[in-house]
C-alpha cells in the first residue's frame, strides 16, 4: 500500500471517527446538545485527533527509523570481502539499494517473476539482464553478495511496510475507538481538543526557538575553529579587512571592525530614506487617502518588495550611482569618487525597504480604534496632530515592530551592497565612499576560491555569528523601548 | 465654584476667519499631508522607473529570430549521425547543408559558406536529434522545423548589433549580415514570439536560444507551496501562541527576542542551515524545491510572526471581554474573534514574506538550485517537490551572469514573469485583506 | 408607573449562590477591593451602589473571573457558586463564565452583525439545533433586551453602527441569550431612557425567577426598584449589605446613610 | 538518483553547463545537475564524504589544497581523479570608446595599483593619479581599475602574475628589502593594492565589471578571455608584455596571465553512479575540450595535453598516482 | 439637596448662539434625523432628550461636525455658529473643534497618562506659557471635572486605568480644560453616582454664566435641573422644543407628554 493511500485512509478513520463521535455524544443525551459539556464537534473534533495523531506521529518516526534500520541490518550483514578497497559500505549499501529497486522494477515490467526477484541466486547475468530489459539500472558487475543482500533489503522493506501500514492503521482504530468510548456527555470535550490545540500552538512557537538553535549549532563549531587560527582579539578590534590567499602564508587581516561599521553606515542609510517615506506613506494611506487610492497604491507599493534584489542592485549601479556622481561627485561638490558608495546602496535599499514599513505600519494604524480618533478631534486637534500625538503612540509597539523588520532586512542584504557600496572594506566617516557589509562578506567568503578549511573562508561563520550576537543586543533595546513607550489602548 | 469669572472666555472669534495660531497649525496639517502624497508619490515614483526599465530591458527576451525550414533527413544520415559522439553537431550539419543547397538553388546573390550559416544557427541539432527519435516515420520525408538563430542575429533584429559597432569575431562577422538580410528576404528567418522562452527550461551558456524560464517557474511554484503551506499556519499559531496564551514572563520576552532576530539574520546563513539539517542531516535531495521551500520558509516564518503579533497586539482588549463575557473560551474568543479583526496584518506579513521569499537567490546557493540545474519539468507533485530543480530568482540569477549579453535580456525578461507571478500570487490576499478591513 | 411587577414577592431565604470571603483585589500595588465578605442568595436581585470608583466594577469582574484577562491584577480570598471555589485550579473559566454572565459597563458589542452579536454564545453552547432554532432564539432574547423594534430589519447591519443606548440593551441581550445562572450587569441602564429602562427592569425582575441577578447602578432608585439586596461599597470596602428596604430606610453604618442622602461622593 | 551531481567553481559552470548540455542530448543519461557556489564551497561538499547524497563531481577554478585533500580523507574521499580541462586567459579590456589602453605591462599595473611605488630610486606613497604620470605612452586617463574581489581565485592570479611581476620589475621589491623588510614580508607586501578608490574590488561576476565598465569611461576591468570575446563589440582588449590574449597565445604560454580549470571526480562512485565516468571522458573528449569543440567556441585554452588527460579519465588515475 | 444653583436666573432672552435649520442625516440608507430646526442660545443650558437611537447623538456629533470621521454620514441643511454656516467650505472644521467642545458619551481616554491626557488639549491650542501654567490648568480642569481627589496621587498612571465614572469626568475635565465656547455633552453623567452627578451639574451650570451648554440626558430630572431649554426628539424628528419648564410641566405634543410621562420608549 503506498503511502498516500496509507495517509488517506488514517484521514478517512479520522473523518469517520469525527462523524461517529459527534453523533454518539449527541445520541447520549438523545438529541439535547445543551446537555452536552461541549459543542458535538468538539466530540467529533476529540476522536479525530485521538484517531489521527498518534498514527501519524508513529507513521513519521516509522518512516524516519525504518530505513536505517534496514540498511544497518543489511549493511551489517555485508561480508567485508564484498566492499571493493576504495569503495565503503555506504557505497556498497547505495549499491545494494540500487539493486533492490531493479528488482522491483523488473518485477514490475514483468521481465522476472516475483519468486525469481526474491530467490534467484546463480546467474548473475541473467539477472542482470532482466533487470536491464526492464530499463533498470544495474550495477556494472552484480556480485552474488550484493543481490543476497538486495534481496534481504528488498523482503525486510516489504516487510517493514505490511507492519507499518498494520501498526498504524490498528492504531489509527484503536484511538478512535478510545475517542468514541469518551463521547458522552459529562466528557469535556472542548477543553481536550483546545489542549490539543494549545500543544500544537506551542510546537510551532518552539520552531522560531529551535531555528535558532540550529543557527547556532551550524555556526558556533566554524566559529571555534575560526579562532583556533585566528586571534579572536585581532578578529574583534582589528580595523583592517584584507583576506588574502591562504597559500601565502596567511598574511590576511581578517577585522570586522570596518565591515560592522559600513553595516551600521549603510542600514542607517536605507531606514534614514524607508522609515519617513514608508512611514508617511502608512499615514497617508490609513489616514488620509480615500478607499479607492488605498486599495491601489498599498499593493503597488509591496511590489517594491518583491522586486529581485538584482534589479535593484543594477538600478544601483546604472542609475543612482552615476546621478549621485553627478551631484556630489568632480563636477558637483566633489566629494564622491565613483558611484558606488554607502549613500548609492542606502538609498536604493531604502526604497526596496517602503513597504515593510508602510504596509505593515498602516494595517496597525488602521487598527486603533476610531474612538480615540474622535477623543482627539473633539477637543479640536487636526487630523496631524491627532495622528502625531494619539495614533502613532497608540500604534507604536506595531510600528517599532516593522522599522525592524525593515532594518532587519537591510542587515541582511548583500546584492545591493555588492553591487551599490562596492566590496572593499574601509572605515570612513564619508557616506559618498564605497565600502560593504558584514553580509556581503559572509556571502562573499563562503562561495569564493580559497580553500575551505582557511581562516578565509572560515571567517564567514565567525561573522555570522558575531552579526547575530550584536543584532540580538539591538533586538533586546528595542524591545525595551516599547515596553517603556507602549501606550495600550482600552 | 467660583473662579470661572477669573478667566473670562477668549475674544470670541469668527469662524470664517482663521485666527494665527490655527492657521499655523493649518499650515503644518497641510505640510503633513503633503508629506504623506509625497512619500507615496515617491514610492510609486520609484516603482514606475523600476517597472520602465525592468519592462524595457525585458521585452526582447519575449521575441526571437527564428529559422522557417524544410528539412528532409534520409534513414542512412540519421544512422551516421548516431555512430558520432557529438552526434547533435552531425544534425546540425545536414541542416547547414541543405539549407546551402536551398539557397544556391534560390540563387542567393550573396557570398556565404557553411561556416557562415553556422554562425547564424542557434544550437538545433539537440531539436533535431529529438525530433527524429521520437518520430522515426518522418526519416525521409520532408518536415517543416522553425529553429532558433543565434544571440547575434537576435541582437541584430531587435538593433542592439549594427554593422557599425560590430568586430568581426568568430561569433559573427560583418559580412554575415548581408546574408541574414538575405535570408530575411527569402522569407527563411523572421522574428516570432518567443515561446521557447517561457515555456522552456534553462540550456547551456552557448544556448541562449534555447533557454526558457519554464521550468525554474514551475520550481518556485513548488517552492512557493511549501513556503505558504508552512510559515502561514507555523507563523500565525506561533504568534498566537505568544501573543493570547504564553505566560508574561523573561521567556517569552526571550522568544520575542529571539524572533525578531531570526529576521535579522542573513538569508546566506538559513542556506547553511537548510544544507545541514534538510540535506546532510535528513538526507533530503539536493536542488529540490521541498528543500527550497523549507529553507524559506524559515527564513519568512519570521516576517509572518512579527506582523500577526503586531496585529493582534491592536485587537482591543475589549472584543476578547466580549467573547468571554458570554463564555467562549479563550481559544474561541481569538479565532473568532481577534484572529479574523487582525487578518488584514497576517495578510500583509504573509504578502511581504512571501514576494521576499519568491526573490531570494543566497539560500538556494547552498542547497543546490543555483547553477544549470533545471532541465525537465516534473510529472506529477511528488516530483515536482523532489527532482532537482531551479527556481526563478536563481535562473536569473545565473543568467545575469553569463557572458552573452542575450541572457542579460532574458534575465531581465525573466525578472518580468517574476513580477507577473508575484502578482498573481499576492492578487488573493490582497483582495482577502481588502475584505477583512475595518475600523471599530 | 413601574407596576407590573413580583417586586414585594419572595424575599424569602433562598439559598446561596455565591459567597465571597475575605476577597482583596490589586491592580499592581493599588489595592482596590479590601477583604470583602458577601453572599448572594439564589433567585434574588443583589445590586451593588457605591460612589464611582470604589471597587463596584471590579468586585464584580471577579465574580465571573474576567479579572484573569487584567495582567496586572491579582484577586485574594475565596469566592464559591454554588459550594465551589471558582479560583480552584480545577475550574474551568469558560464554564464559569458561560454559568455567569456578564454585561460590562462599556457596551462592547462585536464588530459583527446584529444577529450574529446575540447568535454567537448560543451558537458556541450549543443551544440551538438548527438556524430556526437560533433565529428565536435571537429574537427572542433582542425582544427581551427591548430592543427587538429598533432592529428587526437591520439584524445584518453591523452592531457597532448602532446608538449608545442600542449597544447597551444589544449586549444584555447577548448576554441573556445564552441564559447563564447568574447575570452580572455593570450599570446596565447608564444609556438608557426611562421607558427602556423599565423594560430592562422587568427583564431583570423577570429573571430573578429563575436565575440570581447582580446589578451594580448609580440609581438609587433603581436599586430600589429592582433589588431585595442592596451591598454599599465604599473605598474598596464593602461597607453594608443587607435587603434593600433596610439599607434604604434604616442603614447601619453612616457612611451608607451619608451616600444615599447624597452626602458623601 | 540516477544523474549525475556536480558543484563548485562559477568560473567553469559556463563549460560544465555546455558540456552537461551536450551529455543530456546526445547520450541516454539524464542531463547532469551543475550548481554554482564556488571552488570552495563545490570542493567541501566533494569532501564530505562517499555516498548517495553526496556529490560526485567538484568543478574549480584552482588545483585542490593539500588541506583539502587531507579533509577529504578524513571523511573517506580518498581516490579523486584530477581533470584538468583547459586554461582560462585573464584580460585587461576597457571600453570601446573610452581612452587608448591598449598595451600594458606588469610595471604600469604596479605602477598605477600599488600603495607605495618607486619614484626617482624611493619607495613613496603612490603619488599617480593618470596612466601618463608614469608611463608616457599611455594615455593621459584618470587611474580606475576594476580588478576581482578577494573571494575570487583570479584576483591570486592577477596578483600573482602581474602585480608581484611589476612590483620586481620597477625594483619596489628590492627597495622594500633595502628598506628593512624580509623576502618573504617584501613578497606579502608586494601585492597590495592601493586602497583610496582608484583599484576597485569586484566581488560579483564579469557582468558588474563589465557594467562598471560601461558607466566608467575611464575604467579597466580584468577579465576572463571567454568573457571577452563574448563582448567584443562593448570591450578592447590590451596586450600584456605586447602579447596579444587569444588561446593561441595562451595555450602556448606566451601570454602570461592565465589559470588552468579543473574537476574532480570521486572514484568510489564510478560504477554507482549512473553515467559518472561517461560524462567525464565526454567532457575531455576531443568533440568537446579540443580546439575545435563547443568550449573552446566559447572561449576555453584548450590542455595542449588533452591527449594525456583523456587517459587519466580512462584509467581512472587518482591523484597520488594510485590507480 | 441641590441647591446652590443659578437655575431659576437669567432665562432672559440671550443672543442665539447656534440656529440649525431643516438639518437631515443620513447613515448610509438611513435617516436620522429628518427636517431639525433649533435654535440654541448662548448662556444657556439646552437639553436635549428622547428616547435612546432617536438621533440625540447624531444631532449633537453635528454641531461640531464629528459626523465627518464616519464614512456613510451625510449631512444637509444648515447649521449656524454665531451666524456662520459651519458646513462653509471656508470653515475649518479644526477651528470649530476647538470653539464647540465634546464629551463622548462612551468614555474615551486617550491610553496616555492623565496628566497628559488633560494637557493633551491646552499643549495643541497653546494655551499654556510653560509647564507651570499647564499644571495649573490641569489640576483646575480635574477639580472642575470632580475627580482631582481621586487622581491627584496617580497624575502619571494611565487614563485607561480608571473606572467607568472616573473615565467619564476625566473626559470631561479634559473637553473643558480647552476652555470651548460651546460644550456638547453626550450623557455625561451616566456612568456617576449621585454626588459626582451633582458635582457635574454645578460645573454646567458655572459653565453656562459664560458659554453655551447642550446636553443630551435621559434623565428627565437632570435635564430639569441644569437646562433652561429642552429639546425633545423622537425618531429623527424634534418633536418640540421649548423652555424646560413649559416642557415638564405643559408640554405642547402629546408625544412630549407620553414620554415625560413615561408612556413612550
Ligand atoms: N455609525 C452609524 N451607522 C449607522 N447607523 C447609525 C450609526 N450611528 C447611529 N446610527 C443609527 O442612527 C440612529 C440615531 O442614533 P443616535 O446615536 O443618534 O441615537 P441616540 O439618540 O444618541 O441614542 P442613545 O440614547 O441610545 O445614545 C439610531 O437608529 C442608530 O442605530
Ligand atoms: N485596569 C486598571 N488598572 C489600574 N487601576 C484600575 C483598573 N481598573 C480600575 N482601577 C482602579 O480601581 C478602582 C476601582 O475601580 P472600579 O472600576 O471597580 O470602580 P467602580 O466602582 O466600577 O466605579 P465606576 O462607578 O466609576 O465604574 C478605581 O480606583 C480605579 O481607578
Ligand atoms: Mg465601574
Ligand atoms: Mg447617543
Ligand atoms: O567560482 P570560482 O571559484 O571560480 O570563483
Amino acid at each position: 500500500m503506498s503511502l498516500i493511500w496509507l495517509l488517506g485512509l488514517v484521514l478517512a478513520i479520522a473523518a469517520v471517527g469525527y462523524a461517529l463521535g459527534r453523533t454518539r455524544a449527541l445520541s447520549s443525551t438523545n438529541g439535547d446538545i445543551r446537555k452536552l459539556h461541549s459543542l458535538p464537534s468538539y466530540y467529533g473534533a476529540n476522536v479525530a485527533l485521538k484517531s489521527a495523531i498518534p498514527a501519524l506521529l508513529v507513521l513519521v518516526v516509522w518512516l524516519v527509523a525504518q530505513p536505517l534500520i534496514v540498511s544497518g541490518v543489511v549493511s551489517s550483514d555485508i561480508p567485508d570481502s564484498a566492499i571493493p578497497e576504495g569503495s565503503s559500505r555506504g557505497l556498497v549499501m547505495s549499491e545494494v539499494k540500487r539493486v533492490a529497486a531493479g528488482l522491483d522494477g523488473a518485477v514490475a515490467a514483468g521481465t522476472m517473476s516475483a519468486s525469481y526477484a526474491a530467490s534467484a541466486q546463480a546467474d548473475m547475468d541473467d539477472v542482470t539482464k532482466r533487470m536491464r530489459d526492464a530499463q533498470q539500472i544495474t550495477p556494472e558487475a552484480l556480485t552474488p553478495e550484493i543481490l543476497t543482500a538486495g534481496q534481504r533489503f528488498r523482503a525486510m522493506v516489504a516487510q517493514g511496510k505490511w507492519a507499518m501500514t498494520a501498526v498504524v492503521l490498528a492504531l489509527a482504530v484503536a484511538g478512535a475507538f478510545w475517542g468514541l468510548r469518551e463521547s458522552h456527555a459529562e466528557f469535556r470535550a472542548r477543553n481536550t481538543v483546545e489542549r490539543v490545540t494549545k500543544v500544537l500552538l506551542i510546537a510551532a512557537a518552539s520552531l522560531a526557538i529551535l531555528t535558532t538553535v540550529g543557527i547556532v549549532l551550524s555556526l558556533v563549531f566554524n566559529t571555534y575553529e575560526f579562532f583556533t587560527m585566528y586571534p579572536p582579539l585581532e578578529f574583534f578590534f582589528g580595523t583592517t579587512w584584507a583576506p588574502s590567499f591562504s597559500g601565502r602564508g596567511g598574511s590576511s587581516e581578517l577585522g570586522i571592525v570596518p565591515l560592522l561599521w559600513g553595516t551600521f553606515y549603510i542600514s542607517i542609510v536605507a531606514l534614514a530614506v524607508a522609515v519617513p517615506i514608508g512611514l508617511f506613506s502608512a499615514i497617508y494611506l490609513s489616514e488620509y487617502a480615500g478607499p479607492k487610492v488605498r486599495a491601489i497604491a498599498k499593493p503597488l507599493l509591496e511590489v517594491l518588495a518583491g522586486i529581485p534584489t538584482i534589479v535593484y542592485g543594477l538600478f544601483a549601479l546604472l542609475t543612482v550611482g552615476p546621478l549621485l556622481v553627478s551631484i556630489f561627485g568632480k563636477d558637483g561638490f566633489g566629494w564622491m569618487q565613483s558611484g558606488t558608495a554607502v549613500m548609492t546602496a542606502g538609498i536604493v535599499m531604502g526604497i526596496m525597504l517602503i513597504p515593510f514599513v508602510s504596509s505593515l505600519s498602516d494595517d496597525i494604524i488602521n487598527a486603533v480604534p476610531q474612538s480615540l480618533r474622535d477623543g482627539s478631534y473633539g477637543l479640536g486637534a487636526t487630523k496631524s496632530e491627532t495622528i502625531k500625538q494619539v495614533v502613532l503612540p497608540a500604534a507604536l509597539p506595531g510600528i517599532v515592530g516593522a522599522i525592524l523588520l525593515a532594518a532587519s532586512r537591510a542587515i541582511g542584504e548583500t546584492m545591493i551592497v555588492v553591487l551599490g557600496a562596492g566590496a572593499a572594506a574601509r572605515l570612513s566617516l564619508n557616506p559618498f565612499e564605497a565600502m560593504t557589509t558584514v553580509t556581503a562578506k559572509i556571502v562573499s567568503q563562503l562561495t569564493g576560491d580559497t580553500d575551505f578549511s582557511s581562516p578565509e573562508m572560515l571567517v564567514a561563520f565567525a561573522l555570522g555569528m558575531t552579526l547575530f550576537v550584536v543584532t540580538l543586543g539591538l533586538n533586546i533595546f528595542a524591545l525595551y523601548i516599547v515596553r517603556k513607550y507602549r501606550e495600550q489602548y482600552e | 465654584m467660583t473662579d470661572a469669572t477669573n478667566n473670562p472666555p477668549r475674544h470670541k472669534t469668527s469662524l470664517h476667519t482663521v485666527d494665527a495660531r490655527t492657521k499655523r497649525r493649518n499650515a503644518s496639517e497641510a505640510r503633513f499631508k503633503m508629506y504623506g502624497m509625497t512619500a507615496i508619490l515617491i514610492g510609486l515614483a520609484f516603482l514606475a522607473i523600476l517597472a520602465v526599465s525592468i519592462i524595457r530591458a525585458g521585452t526582447p527576451a519575449f521575441t526571437r529570430t527564428v529559422f522557417d525550414m524544410e528539412l528532409t533527413l534520409t534513414q542512412a544520415e540519421f544512422e551516421a549521425a548516431e555512430k558520432q559522439l557529438m552526434k547533435t553537431k552531425a544534425y546540425q550539419a545536414v541542416f547547414i547543408d541543405q539549407l546551402s543547397a536551398k539557397l544556391t538553388e534560390q540563387n542567393v546573390q550573396v557570398a556565404f559558406d557553411g561556416k557562415a550559416i553556422d554562425r547564424l544557427l542557434g544550437k538545433i541539432g539537440g531539436d533535431l536529434r529529438a525530433h527524429y527519435r521520437a518520430n522515426p516515420g518522418d526519416l525521409g520525408k520532408p518536415v517543416q522545423f522553425t529553429l532558433p538563430a543565434s544571440s547575434r542575429v537576435d541582437g541584430y533584429f531587435n538593433g542592439k548589433v549594427t554593422r557599425d559597432t560590430l568586430v568581426d569575431s568568430r561569433f559573427l562577422e560583418v559580412s554575415d549580415l548581408d546574408l541574414v538580410d538575405a535570408l530575411h528576404e527569402a522569407g527563411i528567418i523572421h522574428s516570432a514570439f518567443n515561446w521557447t522562452f517561457i515555456t522552456a527550461a534553462d540550456s547551456s551558456v552557448d544556448n541562449p536560444g534555447g533557454a526558457g524560464i519554464g521550468a525554474s517557474v514551475v520550481g518556485s511554484f513548488f517552492m512557493m507551496i511549501v513556503v505558504l503551506g508552512l510559515s502561514l499556519p507555523i507563523g500565525v499559531a506561533a504568534s498566537i501562541y505568544l501573543e493570547e496564551f504564553a505566560p508574561k514572563n523573561r521567556f517569552t520576552d526571550l522568544i520575542e527576542v529571539n524572533i525578531a532576530n531570526l529576521a535579522a539574520v542573513p538569508s546566506i546563513v538559513f542556506g547553511i542551515l537548510g544544507l545541514a539539517v534538510f540535506i546532510q542531516f535528513m538526507h533530503l535531495p539536493n536542488s529540490a524545491p521541498l528543500v527550497g521551500g523549507l529553507v524559506l520558509t524559515l527564513m519568512t516564518l519570521p516576517t509572518i510572526i512579527i506582523s500577526t503579533r503586531a496585529a493582534l497586539k491592536a485587537v482591543p482588549p475589549s472584543i476578547r471581554d466580549a467573547a468571554l463575557g458570554v463564555g467562549a473560551s479563550k481559544m474561541q474568543a481569538v479565532f473568532h474573534h481577534v484572529l479574523p479583526l487582525a487578518m488584514p496584518g497576517i495578510l500583509t506579513g504573509t504578502i511581504i514574506g512571501l514576494a521576499q521569499a519568491l526573490g531570494e537567490t543566497a539560500p538556494l546557493l547552498l542547497i543546490g538550485m543555483v547553477g544549470f540545474v533545471a532541465r525537465e519539468y516534473p510529472d506529477g507533485l511528488a516530483e515536482g517537490f523532489l527532482n532537482a530543480n531551479s527556481a526563478m530568482p536563481a535562473q536569473i540569477y545565473t543568467w545575469a551572469a553569463r557572458a552573452d549579453s542575450a541572457f542579460y535580456d532574458k534575465a531581465w525578461g525573466g525578472i518580468i514573469i517574476l513580477l507577473i507571478f508575484l502578482l498573481t500570487m499576492n492578487i488573493i490576499a490582497i483582495l482577502l485583506r481588502r475584505r477583512f478591513e475595518r475600523r471599530w | 408607573m413601574y407596576d407590573a411587577r413580583h417586586t414585594e414577592a419572595q424575599v424569602d431565604q433562598t439559598e446561596t449562590k455565591i459567597s465571597a470571603k475575605g476577597v482583596q483585589v490589586y491592580y499592581g500595588d493599588t489595592h482596590a477591593i479590601k477583604d470583602v465578605d458577601v453572599e448572594i442568595a439564589d433567585k434574588t436581585v443583589t445590586a451593588f451602589i457605591g460612589p464611582s470608583g470604589c471597587g463596584k466594577s471590579t468586585f464584580l469582574r471577579c465574580l465571573n473571573r474576567m479579572n484573569d484577562t487584567i495582567d496586572i491584577c491579582r484577586v485574594q480570598g475565596d469566592i464559591l457558586i454554588d459550594g465551589e471555589d471558582i479560583y480552584d485550579r480545577r475550574v474551568d473559566p469558560v464554564q464559569l463564565r458561560a454559568k455567569v454572565g456578564m454585561v460590562f459597563q462599556k457596551p462592547n458589542p462585536f464588530p459583527k452583525s446584529i444577529y450574529d452579536n446575540i447568535a454567537y454564545g448560543p451558537r458556541i453552547h450549543g443551544l440551538a439545533k438548527n438556524k430556526a432554532d437560533l433565529d428565536v432564539i435571537v429574537e427572542k432574547s433582542l425582544r427581551r433586551g427591548a430592543i427587538w423594534n429598533e432592529v428587526k430589519d437591520r439584524l445584518h447591519a453591523p452592531g457597532t453602527g448602532l446608538s449608545g443606548g442600542q449597544q447597551q440593551r444589544l449586549c444584555i441581550a447577548r448576554a441573556i441569550a445564552t441564559e447563564p445562572e447568574v447575570l452580572l450587569m455593570d450599570e446596565p441602564c447608564s444609556a438608557l431612557d426611562p421607558i427602556a429602562t423599565a423594560q430592562v427592569e422587568e427583564l431583570i425582575d423577570e429573571l430573578r425567577l429563575d436565575y440570581s441577578v447582580v446589578i451594580v447602578t448609580h440609581s438609587m432608585q433603581q436599586a430600589a426598584r429592582v433589588s431585595q439586596k442592596t451591598a454599599f461599597f465604599h473605598l474598596g470596602n464593602l461597607v453594608e449589605f443587607d435587603d434593600t428596604t433596610k439599607i434604604f430606610t434604616n442603614p447601619e453604618d453612616p457612611r451608607t446613610e451619608s451616600y444615599i442622602t447624597g452626602r458623601i461622593g | 538518483r540516477d544523474n549525475v551531481q556536480v558543484a563548485g567553481s562559477s568560473t567553469v559552470l559556463p563549460y560544465a553547463s555546455i558540456v552537461a548540455e551536450a551529455f543530456g542530448e546526445n547520450t541516454d543519461f539524464p542531463t547532469p545537475v551543475v550548481e554554482s557556489g564556488g571552488s570552495s564551497a563545490g570542493l567541501k561538499r566533494f569532501c564530505e564524504g562517499v555516498g548517495e547524497n553526496t556529490i560526485d563531481v567538484a568543478n574549480a577554478s584552482r588545483k585542490i589544497k593539500d588541506k583539502e585533500i587531507k579533509a577529504c580523507a578524513e571523511n573517506g574521499v580518498t581516490d579523486i581523479i584530477e581533470v584538468r580541462i583547459g586554461y582560462d586567459g585573464i584580460v585587461f579590456a576597457s571600453q570601446q570608446n573610452g581612452p587608448a589602453y591598449t598595451a600594458f605591462t606588469p610595471s604600469d599595473m604596479f605602477n598605477a595599483l600599488a600603495p607605495k611605488v618607486v619614484v626617482d630610486g624611493a619607495l613613496v606613497d603612490n603619488p599617480y593619479t593618470q596612466w601618463s604620470e608614469f608611463n608616457a605612452d599611455l594615455p593621459a586617463a584618470d587611474i580606475m581599475a576594476f580588478i576581482p574581489g578577494t573571494k575570487h581565485g583570479t584576483r591570486e592570479v592577477f596578483e600573482e602574475k602581474v602585480i608581484a611581476a611589476g612590483c620586481e620589475a620597477t625594483g619596489a621589491m628590492q627597495a622594500m628589502i633595502d628598506g628593512g623588510m624580509s623576502h618573504d614580508d617584501a613578497e606579502d607586501a608586494c601585492l597590495a593594492v592601493r586602497t583610496d578608490g582608484r583599484a576597485v574590488d569586484i566581488d560579483g561576476d564579469y557582468t558588474e565589471t563589465l557594467a562598471r565598465i560601461e558607466a566608467n569611461p575611464n575604467g579597466i576591468g580584468v577579465f576572463g578571455l571567454a568573457f571577452f570575446e563574448n563582448n567584443q563589440d562593448k570591450l578592447k582588449v590590451a596586450t600584456m608584455d605586447g602579447v596579444m590574449p587569444s588561446t593561441e597565445s595562451i595555450a602556448t604560454g606566451e601570454y602570461p596571465v592565465s589559470r588552468p580549470l579543473f574537476f574532480y571526480v570521486k572514484k568510489a562512485h564510478i560504477g554507482v553512479v549512473p553515467g559518472l565516468k561517461e560524462y567525464a571522458s565526454f567532457f575531455v573528449a576531443d568533440e568537446l575540450a579540443g580546439p575545435e569543440g563547443p568550449l573552446a567556441a566559447y572561449g576555453l585554452v584548450s590542455d595542449p595535453e588533452l591527449a594525456k588527460i583523456q587517459a587519466v579519465v580512462s584509467d581512472e588515475v587518482t591523484m597520488g598516482g594510485g590507480m
